[in-house]
């Protein structure tokens, strides 16, 4: 293998570019008997709150035609329990581990912050500004710059060394203007994309398919959407963009790159397989040395476009 | 690391109908190599993906597992939708990826009356927990269905236990067979009650459980996207009103630990 | 058959809800050989423009998971050639012609609207204020809420008395917005949606799979994203709206009809087979008779969500 | 309202490889029955979409027609693709929609010495065009392939006609297949050209026409998402510089009808 994968990224360093996406890949133990942890680029977990989370009503998940529908609402044990009882088993000095938060206002998100700045095993913080699935805040920080400028600055205060990833919604008429307003506030990085808000409904019993009405698009259908988001975005801002959506093989991986991401996010591929990430994380220097690409910094964003 | 659980890339050796086979309905089974799962405890499941899925459907399916044994997986399957279309079409030869065994199964009580209660292919993971019971001469069952018998497995498990069978064929079955159950549940309220089938029979069969102080497990058939606990999307109210995810806690559950409701 | 498949919409009445999408059923001509026309609740056009369109260039499409990318630039024979070669050989008489019109600002739209009224032929006007494929206009119209309305005020004085849909776009942060400032500027029925916008490299080429980089995303994959905008433009405005976006199959039909909408148009389903919609207009009343629906009126919006 | 181009859904035969089927290579036959499709003009396709495709892909995908008698539809497809990957492992019996004969094909000009340039598949149509040919022996062939020649229907062609078959095996044999079409034009100069292969093939087949002032037609294979003519995006650019589509306008075109670019 001659490929080198490693990708540098503000206060880290992955081995690959190859990612899990919140709330995809649990806590991250749930996958350990399907591989090597340490493999991976690097483990974003499932959304943290200050507090637990119950999560929305069931039905929570539908299958759409190559994708599916969320609206899991952020249920999870809360920020201390993960510390406790989730994080010192996740091998973090080999792989870095990404907390996902989630809070209803700005001050509960720099609260957030600042408890998980504190923990050496924790790699960054990523902000989900852009989750559709919660009444209360969620997407709307994310649809409107001067919201997620302001949040940014917020969680960015309070983050100590730890960088700031912003994860931006694609349901706003101009990501740009958002990702701009985020790297102003000080995002570190820009994670593209959290999922499109659809719906699927039972014509039989008249019922929605999700308890919640709304939810979360995701998988191979919106991968289209999602690199249109990243080589928009990679064209307008100069920090590194995390491609996520969609992806399902090594690649969908290079096209990412491609477009400009400096790395990626596997989410609903790791329910396809729950091998999925080890496997693309393998199989990418291969395919690398089939293209006769050296490094990834050599590939990124050279699509012949215009 | 163990191999539990891992994920395999098998082989199809098998799909054979189980009987007749209709337009609406058609129950088959599905025979694959085993190259070394886990051994399992019957009502587990596998998580199973058929190269044939591509990207659409984008999940896995689960499947009890029927009869795992050192050389050979058996799925029963009823081809009721996309994904199981799909799976009943499959030719010896073609590739599936599977993983598991996976959850919790039913308890086994070797001493203990135990009845299966069974709805429809619900009667997939009774065909393991009698093939592997040490002493089928203290198991029962109760078999629902609306196929006709011979689309399911109950003649072989009539060799091995005691086995019953209730056609539903007019909605006036319907009180007739849960009166059927009503006795069985009061019957054995001093053994062990396992109920798969459908969720209606399993919020029956809670509510008989609750009215006699049987103790009684049943095995839920959530939507499930992953089957490893990581999606969040399976999940089922607990007695204490959290939701605990259904694919590593369950599918299997003891009655009184759920607060069970119609929606799923 | 006893189910009632009729629907009425302003200034027409359709014998089925189930119409083609513009630009995915050509001038109409090009499906007759495979059903009888008349049969069918509508036909929106390709979208015309004053003068004659060249489109883009070569590659146009792509396949995507579930779905394709166009950017065919709106291509067309211009409104003239329409009229004359080919309108006359639709049976408009039996079943409704909507033209869709394009063009690069209000004055020019106005002048097309003025040009299509007076056409006997021309059941309706649908104003495409959300082309993703176009330099000049298109979906910029589509995403402010001001303009969208300026707009529809523009083509509706030149309308007379032909019914005016404005298409909406999907690439906004608030679609309701948009709807609601449509209906204010005189908008007659509301379509939703047109395409998302996307894109899909070539990692081997380096190249764009469309020579116009970004294009518009449609067929099965969008439809839980269609969905949810007609669900949500049908709670907020009165006006009647038109589904489309994924839809390939009468059960398809149904899910729209449900969340709200009057009829829907079949746009990329077809491509898959070009008797498609005359199979599901077809379909239909017997799929009604197994739900024990007995006309549409009464099914519509009758979701129970909440 | 002729019955030309209606939709049918036929029903598989048969598939059988036409050779060797490697993992990175395969042909195949692919035989429906055929219910009345209007008699086909050679280079004239059909669109094919086999149940097994669901929603993923979406697209049709388009072949030549290789051979059409009234109680037989034969197609040659290679494998290249998750399309024609499907289309490869149906079974008899499973079914598949097509609407056909589209497109114009091929000049016939029984009288005039004629050459037909294949690259690869693009040896389909020329089963039919040789098949139908009322003067064969005023018929060349010129084949240039990359598979072994076993994987093509080439020993049957050259039954009916002059055939010579050529290797590309090294980059080297590239400009000498080149050269060898340069020859052929020339010799054909005053006869009839058709060509029908990879791009690159029929880019140089144009501009060797132009260069001997021949007569040359060549069969594209643009993208097609419908095949009838609805979509706009097949489309190539005309001697006018205007787009029109290659789905009904061609396949086969003139050369000189066309302003031949390397995008498509
Ligand atoms: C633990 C467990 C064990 C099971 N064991 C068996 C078995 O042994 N034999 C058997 O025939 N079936 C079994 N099932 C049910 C089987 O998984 C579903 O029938 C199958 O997933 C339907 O897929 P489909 O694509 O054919 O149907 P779809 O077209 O997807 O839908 C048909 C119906 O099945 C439901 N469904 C779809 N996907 C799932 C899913 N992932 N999990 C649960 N329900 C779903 C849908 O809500 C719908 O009502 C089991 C389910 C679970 C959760
Ligand atoms: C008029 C016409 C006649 C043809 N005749 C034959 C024939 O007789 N035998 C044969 O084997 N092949 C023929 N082809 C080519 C055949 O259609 C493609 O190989 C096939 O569509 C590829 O599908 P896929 O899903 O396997 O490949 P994909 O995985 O979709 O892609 C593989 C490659 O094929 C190209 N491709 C994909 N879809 C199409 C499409 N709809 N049209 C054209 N190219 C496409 C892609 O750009 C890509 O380069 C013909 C094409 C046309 C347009
Ligand atoms: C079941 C599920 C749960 C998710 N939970 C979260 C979450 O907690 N926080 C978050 O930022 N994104 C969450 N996401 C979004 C994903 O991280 C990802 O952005 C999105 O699914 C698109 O990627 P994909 O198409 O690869 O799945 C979730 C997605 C799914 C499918
Ligand atoms: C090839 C193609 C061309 C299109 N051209 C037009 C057009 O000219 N005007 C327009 O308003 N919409 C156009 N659309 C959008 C469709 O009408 C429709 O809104 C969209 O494709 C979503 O529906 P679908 O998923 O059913 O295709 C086009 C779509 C496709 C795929
Ligand atoms: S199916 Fe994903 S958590 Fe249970
Ligand atoms: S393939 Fe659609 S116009 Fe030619």
């Amino acid at each position: 293998m001659s490929a080198d994968t490693a990708v540098r990224l503000p206060g880290m360093r992955a081995k690959n570019p190859v990612m899990t996406a919140s709330g995809t890949f649990g806590y991250g133990m749930e996958f350990a008997p399907y591989g090597d942890l340490r493999r991976l680029g690097g483990i974003v977990v499932k959304g943290l709150s200050l507090k637990p989370r119950t999560g929305n009503a069931m039905p929570r998940i539908a299958e759409t035609p190559c994708g599916m529908l969320n609206a899991i609402g952020l249920q999870n044990c809360g920020v201390e329990a993960f510390l406790r009882d989730k994080l010192p088993r996740l091998p973090f000095k080999d792989t870095p581990i990404i907390a996902n938060l989630y809070a209803c206002d700005a001050d509960e998100f720099a609260e957030l912050a600042g408890v998980l700045a504190a923990e050496e095993g924790v790699a960054a913080l990523e902000v989900n500004i852009s989750c559709p699935n919660v009444k209360a805040g969620g997407i709307a920080f994310g649809q409107d710059p001067a919201m997620a400028g302001k949040l940014t600055e917020a969680v960015k205060k309070r983050a100590g060394n730890k960088p700031v990833w912003v994860k931006l919604s694609p349901n706003v008429t101009d990501i740009v203007g958002i990702a701009r307003a985020a790297v102003l506030g000080g995002a570190d990085v820009l994670t593209c994309i959290n999922t499109l808000t659809g719906m699927a409904v039972d014509i039989r019993s008249r019922k929605p398919r999700l308890a919640n009405v709304i939810g979360g698009l995701s998988g191979p259908a919106i991968k289209p959407v999602a690199l249109r988001c990243v080589w928009q975005v990679c064209q307008a801002v100069s920090a590194p963009v995390i491609g996520v959506g969609g992806v399902s093989s090594a690649e969908d991986v290079l096209e990412f790159i491609l477009v400009g991401a400096h790395a990626v996010q596997i989410g609903t591929a790791n329910f396809m397989r729950p091998d999925m990430a080890f496997r693309i994380a393998e199989r990418l220097p291969q395919l690398m040395d089939e293209l006769g690409i050296k490094d990834l910094d050599e590939y990124r964003g050279t699509l012949l476009a215009g | 690391m163990g191999i539990s659980g891992a994920c395999r890339d098998l082989t199809i050796l098998s799909v054979t109908p189980a009987g007749p086979v209709g337009a609406q309905f058609g129950c088959y089974y599905l025979e694959m190599d085993n190259p070394g799962l886990d051994p399992a405890v019957a009502g587990q499941f596998v998580m199973v993906r058929p190269a044939a899925f591509g990207s659409d459907p984008v999940w896995p399916r689960p499947f009890s597992i029927c009869r795992l044994t050192p050389d050979r997986l058996t799925l029963f399957i009823q081809a009721c939708g996309r994904g199981t279309d799909i799976l009943c079409r499959l030719a010896p030869g073609d590739p599936v990826t599977v993983w598991g065994p996976l959850g919790q199964g039913f308890a086994l009580e070797p001493a203990v009356p135990t009845v299966m209660l069974a709805g429809g292919v619900g009667i997939a993971p009774f065909m393991e927990y009698a093939a592997t019971h040490p002493a089928p001469g203290n198991l029962s069952l109760v078999f629902g269905h609306r196929q006709p018998l011979s689309c399911y497995p109950f003649a072989e498990l009539s060799q091995l236990v005691r086995a019953e069978a209730f056609e539903e064929k007019t909605p006036d079955d319907l009180p007739r067979f849960i009166s059927r159950l009503e006795k069985t549940v009061a019957e054995f309220a001093g053994g062990l009650i396992l109920a798969c089938g459908p969720r209606p029979l399993l919020l029956t069969v809670a509510r008989l459980a609750r009215r006699y102080g049987a103790r009684a497990q049943v095995s839920l058939e959530n939507r499930m996207a992953c089957g490893v606990g990581g999606c969040l999307g399976c999940v089922e109210k607990n007695a204490l009103g959290q939701y605990v995810q259904t694919c590593t806690e369950g599918p299997v559950f003891w009655v009184d630990e759920l607060s069970l409701s119609e929606d799923a």
